[in-house]
């Protein structure tokens, strides 16, 4: 078919035909080899100057330049289409080729790490929590990390996900739940770039599933609510009804009633991660339902100021939220990703990093773990929660031992069982001691 | 009973402050014989900037004030387009929506959970003692109280100034009012800025009183809610604050639902007040008179001579 | 048109030596895009006289008369009050200096109430009390003897009471000079007599009146000074009692002999195409009467006397009781439910732009309009044929532009009058409901309707609803007199004393 | 010399085009602004917005991609703004049709493609339509303002659509998370060759194509553009203005219906809440940007489509927020709409009296 001129980032692999000149090749990729763009650009205008792009900002007259050519190159592009032979094809070949080709010799151990997030990350709530942990990570001197954030789940995640896996990072934190399929289906398509999807389920040769047990420290807080609480009502402002919350709750309403067995745990879902009018509308429902004590599973601080407003008090989730109501913050369940992410990145770049795994990482591990209670919390019931979570961080899972009932007062893990994984993972049902329902 | 009731009504009326700005925002809009749809798109950018100042300056009524010049500010761009450029109304107030509420999105990241100063609830001396209606309408912020008052000013507005007058005359029959020598684009003009003041405070009451921190997207379609209340309230203040008690009641009422224990689904719950909306609409279809809209609502002024 | 029963006090009112002019145009000239509306007008108006300003429609009468209200402003030339040259920005700068004008189509705000309306831009104070306002209105309406109560609304208010509060906005504001724009279309011939005495009590009191008209016996019967305005033009200026007759002054306004007969052959008449019985109902009370084939009936009245009505319940834009309107011997449903495109019904409505064609549509799809079903086969629309025959029509009517691309806003009045026009006999019809057919068109573009319709008796009968009575004495056949909803009289223009009855029949009077 | 107003006596031949052109320079300068105000290099950010979505074969496919949801939003919104009937709910109808096409594909998984893609987007087009239909009937027998009611009708069909997934027709084997279980290989549109382009780009071809022969071709069409001038009109020239305005209305959402099934379908393989990211409101966008034509309207989604997928490339390189491309948005339609005036008008020097 003759010369194709295909225009792709330095990472496509038929990037090595270079220099057999059956293609050649522009690149339009700002991070690498300005200079062969230009050699080939001028392939494309016929003229054989190179142009000298100094480092990062474009002149305008050559930025206008690329514009037309790029838009020539858009024209063969369709061409390209017609004759069916999409550079896809060739993509999946062997990528590994990429860092080979790109990167020089001395960056070899460098790791690029990608993260996909949901929500912004000023949003102070999940994905702050993933960033802060993203952070440390870019700490590392070897590391190098950039970040997308608040994508749609769906077609959007699918091509984010893609584009980063082109753009040759080593490893991509894929964050939310729904970005699931879209990882998996990357990861069929990039062999040798890796992933951690987070709060899934499914895996595959170069995909983990990776999670928190953020319901161990649920639980923790859940003994301190149960020993604070007078009117033995507590409020629960929660999101989405979905395994990952109710778990929690059911944690939460388990430490509760270890601390006091007649208190009932009432939950308010919003359909929303974070939006502060209706979550501290619904905080202050609860509180006019006569709840005393107001947790959340939600990403804004809102539901802490109503109670601090109502005299109440307040659990905190995802970081230490003291900071909002320092009258009523009695703790929050926190999350650390730094130290496991940091593992992750170290066994990429040692090369010992495997796939097909369902990670769930716990107290132990330290990547969940609770704030610092406040001073309202008397001395014991201190006490009483550290020693629990001394036992937790030793690696020994006591928050669902039976037996445990469920709201209809039947058993669900027998006298002496642990709640095993599964039932964990796909726990749709409230313990006893729960007021609402799971849809 | 009262238990359950009193605190609904009192987050009626907490939850129905931000719509009777809003609303009266849009009346006093299209009395001039301006549809402003931006109204979503005002409230939050001038939510973030009411949020903005009185986090930087630390005085939440800067920020009130701020908020009311950002929605005049946006009110005055949809005024350009509809006014001046003839532009066509509806699209023009989408248009304002997108790039509004886009903007608040891209300037607010770096405040997002951030805290400020707001304004916190107080009883009411003396009048917070009634014994129902005290702790229904006196333990609230200022700027509750201070939607008390609005609604009179605007009435008087209307019905004691001539400039009200003159607003009216241009919604009317903008020509009728060039004949007796008023200036209707001028006229418009002030309609939609000074509307666009009261929806900015309508904003401003979402992260100053609602919630004292920042996020995108606090507005969540109240904005709408408001347009829709316009017509249900047929452009006048007293039925305008009665709608918005109205949603703001059926909101406040299915939270309390849920937290009371209910077992219905909680999305069939959520739709209650946009069902709500539309029943209302066809209701004062049926019974309601006929609904005196701005006779020259939605229609440009075309250039003379 | 009707009997004019004003006769004015003094036959003949000198202009003392050396009077100032109160205002005077200088050479004004106004141009809409390529339309002359104005061209170098010079005039003069005197304190405490009525200046007629006599032209057809579409003259630039009404033009002139915003600039001097400030409405408009003029792109050559200059206006002078008092002999000072002034520049109105504004219709305030034109109250400011005294200047009143009453719209033909009367600016009140329909929902707000009278006084509120005369007080509009008057108010004086930020703050204003209704009770006070009612008060000042209601002492100002008795000071001059007019019956109107100051707080009732404008919606509630016949036409002729709105004039009233038009009037009295003028007053309030102290106008030196009021400009009356066509006020007499609105108006019975009482009421017409009742102004026409108002209008001259003021000019005692030394207000100047500056009276637009295309009324021949009104302008003849209250003006002092009568100036004559054609295509934009100053024609000159006379004195009422040198008007040897009215033809003469006629053919000065429209430039050429008035033609007054119209070659009307007889055609034989056969079935009925309309037929009314007991119509009542939409503003109508027991209507009755009937169109054949072959023959013009006339509907004249003034307007708002139902006449509306009447055409909407025929031409199905409102729905009538059962069984009161038939055409072409169905009742109405029946022949809506299936009346074709053509050998059918077509209607000739007053507005043009507005409701006969689409302003944003090039002439083609205007003719597809009311005949699309005989172009289309299937669900297909066979637009080649269209521009054909849209072609074919533009030669024949000679209607210009002669672009098939065209747009009907872009069309004179004349021309999309043509071209309605054109459509409509395009569909062969048997029954036509003219409505205002010749309103605003120059003299060429009247007879060229009229002989058109007059033709077009072969194959139908007309229904002709007019304002202007010498159109309905030379098409029609019958005439019907409308007053509030009623028919009060059908006349055969056959006889004579027909003309001399229609006015008072018109004001109501039966005897 | 003050300027003056002067009414085009002759309509301003490629006036919109210069417009929109012009309006997009406007755009990308505030746009420029906007990123020198965050402490980048503009230039640089305009070109890396450039390259992300023109600059390479993905990033068109990913805009190709995201276009077809958004021009059979248009194609709908645009009808229905013909009539002046304002719909701005096709949001909603777009999660209908979603909806309309999931029922099928879980009611029949079996079925052959053959069979099941047809009825998935019969049912979606009849959903989407219904939707759609309960304003137009609201408007004509109650006077009911279609603005709202469409507007409220989105709240109602997306949480509607949260129903569905988190309860009756959520996946056994999810985990519990919202999301109905993943279609049948019979209720997926497959993609054309290797590309990940798939065959709802044809179909999309086809109608916008239909759509334009209709409008241009056909007596219903020529009403439809007819009534545009007004009910009266409508009326004086026999057409059934009400007929046509539920017929329309119910074209329209069942276009948006029909873009929700061939994102379900082809993109998410599933229905989950995720799907709903806006196109509704976008594609009122680009109905006008477009000035209503079917054609324009391929072009000015692919536009916003690349627009959309730009900033992304722009967010990973600069991180800039991702709301930069909204923005764009809501200023190029801004402007457009201002410029407008000078299709009509145009301003000359005064002449001196």
């Amino acid at each position: 078919m003759g010369c194709w001129y295909t225009v792709c980032c330095t990472d496509c692999p038929c990037f090595r035909r270079i220099k057999n000149k059956k293609h050649v090749h522009i690149f339009l990729s700002i991070r690498d080899c300005r200079v062969v763009k230009g050699l080939a650009l001028n392939r494309m205008l016929g003229y054989w100057k190179l142009i000298k792009i100094a480092n990062g900002e474009v002149p305008m007259k050559k930025l206008l330049k690329l514009f037309t050519v790029s838009a020539a190159c858009m024209a063969l592009m369709f061409s390209l289409y017609a004759c069916g032979e999409a550079p896809q094809e060739k993509k999946a070949e062997e990528p590994a080729k990429i860092d080979e080709a790109v990167a020089p010799t001395e960056e070899a151990k460098t790791v690029k790490a990608g993260f996909v997030y949901v929500s912004p990350v000023g949003d102070a709530g999940y994905s702050y929590a993933h960033d802060l942990g993203r952070k440390t990570v870019d700490g590392l001197d070897f590391v190098t990390s950039a970040f997308v954030e608040s994508v749609p789940e769906g077609a959007d995640s699918e091509r984010v996900i893609r584009n980063m896996a082109r753009k040759g990072f080593d490893i991509i934190f894929t964050t939310s739940f729904g970005y699931m399929d879209p990882t998996i289906k990357v990861a069929k398509e990039f062999p040798d770039t890796k992933f951690m999807h987070c709060s899934g389920f499914k895996k595959a040769e170069n995909v983990n599933n990776y999670f928190g047990r953020i319901y161990q420290s649920r639980y923790l807080t859940g003994l301190v609510a149960g020993a604070m609480t007078k009117s033995n009502k507590l409020g629960y402002v929660a999101a989405f009804p979905i395994p990952e919350v109710i778990r929690g709750i059911n944690a939460f309403a388990v430490g509760v009633r270890q601390m006091n067995p007649d208190a009932e745990v009432r939950v308010v879902w919003t359909k929303t991660w974070y939006d502060p009018a209706l979550e501290k509308d619904a905080a202050k429902s609860l509180l006019d339902a006569g709840c005393d004590v107001i947790a959340q599973h939600q990403d804004s601080p809102a539901p802490q100021e109503a109670a601090q407003e109502a005299g109440a008090y307040c659990i905190g989730y995802n970081s230490d939220m003291s900071s909002f109501a320092p009258k009523a913050h009695l703790t929050s369940a926190i999350w650390n990703w730094g130290p496991m992410y940091t593992k992750t990145v170290e066994a990429v770049r040692d090369g010992s990093w495997e796939g097909n795994q369902s990670l769930w990482w716990s107290m132990q591990d330290g990547v969940v773990d609770i704030a610092p209670m406040g001073p309202m919390v008397p001395e014991d019931v201190k006490n009483a929660v550290m020693a629990k979570r001394d036992e937790l961080r030793n690696g020994n899972d006591i928050c669902f031992v039976g037996p445990i009932k469920d709201q209809n007062g039947e058993i669900k893990i027998a006298a002496g069982e642990k709640a095993t994984d599964e039932q964990l993972h796909d726990m749709m049902w409230f313990v006893e001691g729960v007021v609402g329902t799971v849809n | 009973m009262w238990e359950f009731l009193i605190p609904l009504f009192a987050a009626t009326v907490q939850s129905g402050t931000p719509l009777i700005y809003a609303t009266l925002g849009e009346i006093m809009t299209e009395r001039g014989g301006v549809l402003n749809l931006g109204v979503e798109g005002i409230m939050s950018i001038s939510a973030l900037v009411a949020f903005w100042i009185s986090f930087t300056t630390g005085s939440p009524w800067l920020g009130f004030l701020g908020a009311g010049l950002a929605g005049m500010v946006f009110a005055s761009l949809h005024a350009f387009v509809c006014i001046s450029c003839l532009g066509n109304q509806v699209v023009s107030g989408l248009a304002l929506t997108i790039f509004g509420v886009g903007l608040t999105h891209y300037l607010g990241v770096p405040y997002v959970g951030l805290h400020a100063p707001g304004f916190t609830p107080f009883d009411f001396p003396l009048l917070s003692q009634i014994p129902v209606l005290g702790d229904v309408f006196f333990k609230h912020d200022m700027l509750v109280y201070l939607s008390f008052v609005v609604p009179f000013l605007f009435w008087f507005f209307f019905k004691r100034t001539s400039l009200g007058l003159h607003v009216v005359a241009t919604g009317e029959m903008p020509a009728a009012a060039a004949a007796a020598g008023l200036r209707p684009i001028a006229l418009r003009y002030f309609a939609v800025v000074s509307g666009g003041f009261l929806i900015g405070l309508g904003g401003a009451y979402l992260s100053l009183a609602y919630t004292h921190l920042w996020t995108n997207g606090l507005s969540g379609g109240r904005g709408w809610i408001a347009v829709a209340l316009v017509i249900f309230a047929f452009w006048r203040p007293g039925r305008a604050v009665a709608g918005a008690y109205l949603f703001g009641g059926v909101m406040a009422f299915q939270l309390r639902l849920q937290a009371m224990g209910t077992h219905l689904p909680s999305s069939l719950l959520l739709m209650l007040p946009y069902i709500l909306t539309i029943l209302v609409l066809i209701l004062s279809a049926c019974f309601g008179r006929r609904i005196e809209a701005p006779a020259a609502l939605g229609t440009n002024i075309e250039p003379e001579g | 048109m009707s009997e004019l029963m004003f006769v004015r006090p003094v036959s003949v009112r000198s202009l003392p030596e050396g009077t100032q002019p109160v205002v005077s145009l200088k050479g004004v000239t106004k141009r809409f895009g390529k339309v002359l509306a104005n061209e170098s007008i010079t005039m003069d108006v005197y304190p405490g006289r009525i200046k007629a300003l006599l032209g057809e429609n579409g003259a630039g009468k009404s033009t002139m008369m915003s600039m001097l209200a400030g409405r408009y402003c003029p792109d050559e030339g200059h206006i002078e009050v008092d002999g000072k040259p002034v520049r109105f920005t504004s219709s305030k700068d034109a109250i400011a200096a005294g200047i009143g004008m009453v719209y033909q189509h009367f600016m009140l705000v329909d929902c707000m109430t009278v006084a509120e309306n005369v007080l509009l831009g008057q108010e004086g104070t930020f703050f204003i009390n209704p009770r006070e306002m009612k008060k000042r209105v209601g002492e100002l309406a008795e000071a001059y003897g007019l019956d109107i109560d100051p707080a009732a609304r404008i919606s509630d208010l016949s036409m002729g009471e709105r004039q009233l509060v038009e009037i009295l906005k003028l007053l309030y504001r102290e106008s030196r000079i009021l400009i009356f724009d066509e006020p007499t279309a609105v108006l019975t011939p009482e009421e017409t007599n009742k102004l026409f005495e108002a209008l001259w009590r003021m000019t005692e009191q030394g207000k100047s009146i500056i009276f637009i008209s295309h009324k021949l016996e009104e302008v003849i019967a209250l003006a002092d000074e009568i100036a004559i305005l054609r295509r934009g033009r100053l024609e000159g200026e006379l004195d009422p009692s040198a008007i040897t007759s009215k033809s003469e002054l006629a053919s000065r306004m429209v430039g050429k002999e008035v033609i007054l007969e119209v070659n009307r052959k007889t055609v034989e008449i056969s079935e009925p195409v309309l037929e009314i019985r007991h119509l009542t109902g939409l503003g109508l009370t027991d209507i009755n009467f009937r169109v054949r084939k072959g023959e013009i009936v006339a509907v004249v009245g003034v307007a708002g006397n139902g006449q509306k009505a009447l055409v909407e319940a025929v031409t199905g834009l409102c729905k009538p009781p059962a069984n009161t309107v038939f055409i072409m011997q169905q009742p109405w449903r029946k022949f809506f439910a299936e009346s074709t495109w053509n050998r059918s019904m077509c209607y000739i409505p007053e507005d043009r732009l507005g409701l006969a064609t689409l302003r944003n549509q090039n002439m083609v799809d205007n003719l597809l309009l009311t005949t699309r079903k005989g172009f289309s086969n299937g669900p297909w629309l066979n637009k080649k044929r269209a521009e054909k025959d849209t072609l074919k029509l533009i030669k024949k009517f000679d209607i210009r532009p002669g672009k098939i691309h065209a747009l009907a806003w872009q069309l004179s009045g004349g021309n999309l009058q043509k071209a309605v026009l054109a459509r409509e006999l395009y569909r062969e019809p048997r029954f036509i409901v003219a409505e205002q057919p010749t309103q605003g068109l120059d003299v060429s573009a009247t007879e060229e309707v009229w002989n058109r319709l007059l033709d077009a008796r072969d194959i139908s009968g007309i229904l002709l609803v007019t304002g202007d009575l010498n159109e309905a004495l030379q098409l029609a056949d019958y005439i019907a007199v409308m007053y509030r909803g009623r028919i009060l009289g059908m006349l055969p223009t056959s006889e004579e004393a027909t003309s001399g009855k229609i006015g008072p029949l018109m004001a109501g009077v039966t005897d | 010399m003050p300027l003056t107003i002067i009414k085009r006596d002759e309509p301003w031949k490629w006036g919109a085009l210069v417009i929109f052109l012009g309006a997009l320079l406007f755009c990308l300068a505030v746009s420029a602004a906007l990123l020198a105000g965050q402490g980048k290099d503009a230039l640089h950010g305009l070109y890396v917005l450039w390259l992300g979505s023109f600059g390479n074969l993905w990033a068109l496919e990913g805009a190709l991609l995201k276009a077809i949801p958004l021009f059979l939003c248009s194609l709908g919104v645009a009808v229905a703004f013909r009539m002046q009937i304002w719909n701005i709910g096709a949001e909603g109808q777009f999660a209908l049709g979603a909806i309309g096409a999931t029922w099928m594909s879980l009611l029949f998984p079996d079925l052959p493609r053959l069979i099941l893609l047809p009825l998935m987007f019969m049912m979606a087009f009849l959903l989407g339509g219904i939707w759609a239909f309960i304003p137009a009937f609201l408007k004509l027998k109650l006077r009911v303002n279609e603005i709202i009611s469409t507007l409220m009708l989105n709240y109602i069909a997306i949480l509607l659509l949260d129903f569905l997934v988190f309860g009756v027709w959520k996946d056994p084997a999810s985990f519990g998370f919202p999301m109905t279980p993943e279609f049948t290989q019979g209720a997926i549109i497959p993609t054309i060759g290797d590309s990940r382009v798939h065959w709802g780009l044809l179909f999309c071809l086809i109608v916008g194509v239909g759509l334009w022969a209709f409008m241009r071709f056909t007596r219903l069409g020529f009403e439809l553009q007819a009534s545009g001038e007004g009910a009266r009109v409508a009326k004086y020239a026999k057409i059934r203005y009400g007929m046509l305005v539920m017929f329309v209305m119910f074209l329209s959402g069942g276009l948006a219906g029909w873009a929700g099934c061939v994102e379900t379908s082809a993109i998410l393989n599933r229905l989950q809440p995720s799907l709903m990211v806006g196109y509704g409101y976008t594609a009122i966008v680009v109905a006008w940007l477009a000035r209503l034509e079917p054609l324009n309207i391929a072009f000015a989604s692919f536009l916003l489509a690349a627009l959309r997928v730009g900033v992304e490339n722009m967010q990973l390189e600069l991180q800039i927020p991702a709301a930069f491309g909204v923005i764009m948005e809501g200023i190029i339609l801004l402007t457009v709409l201002a410029g407008q005036f000078f299709l009509l008008y145009k301003l000359e020097r005064k002449h001196s009296s």
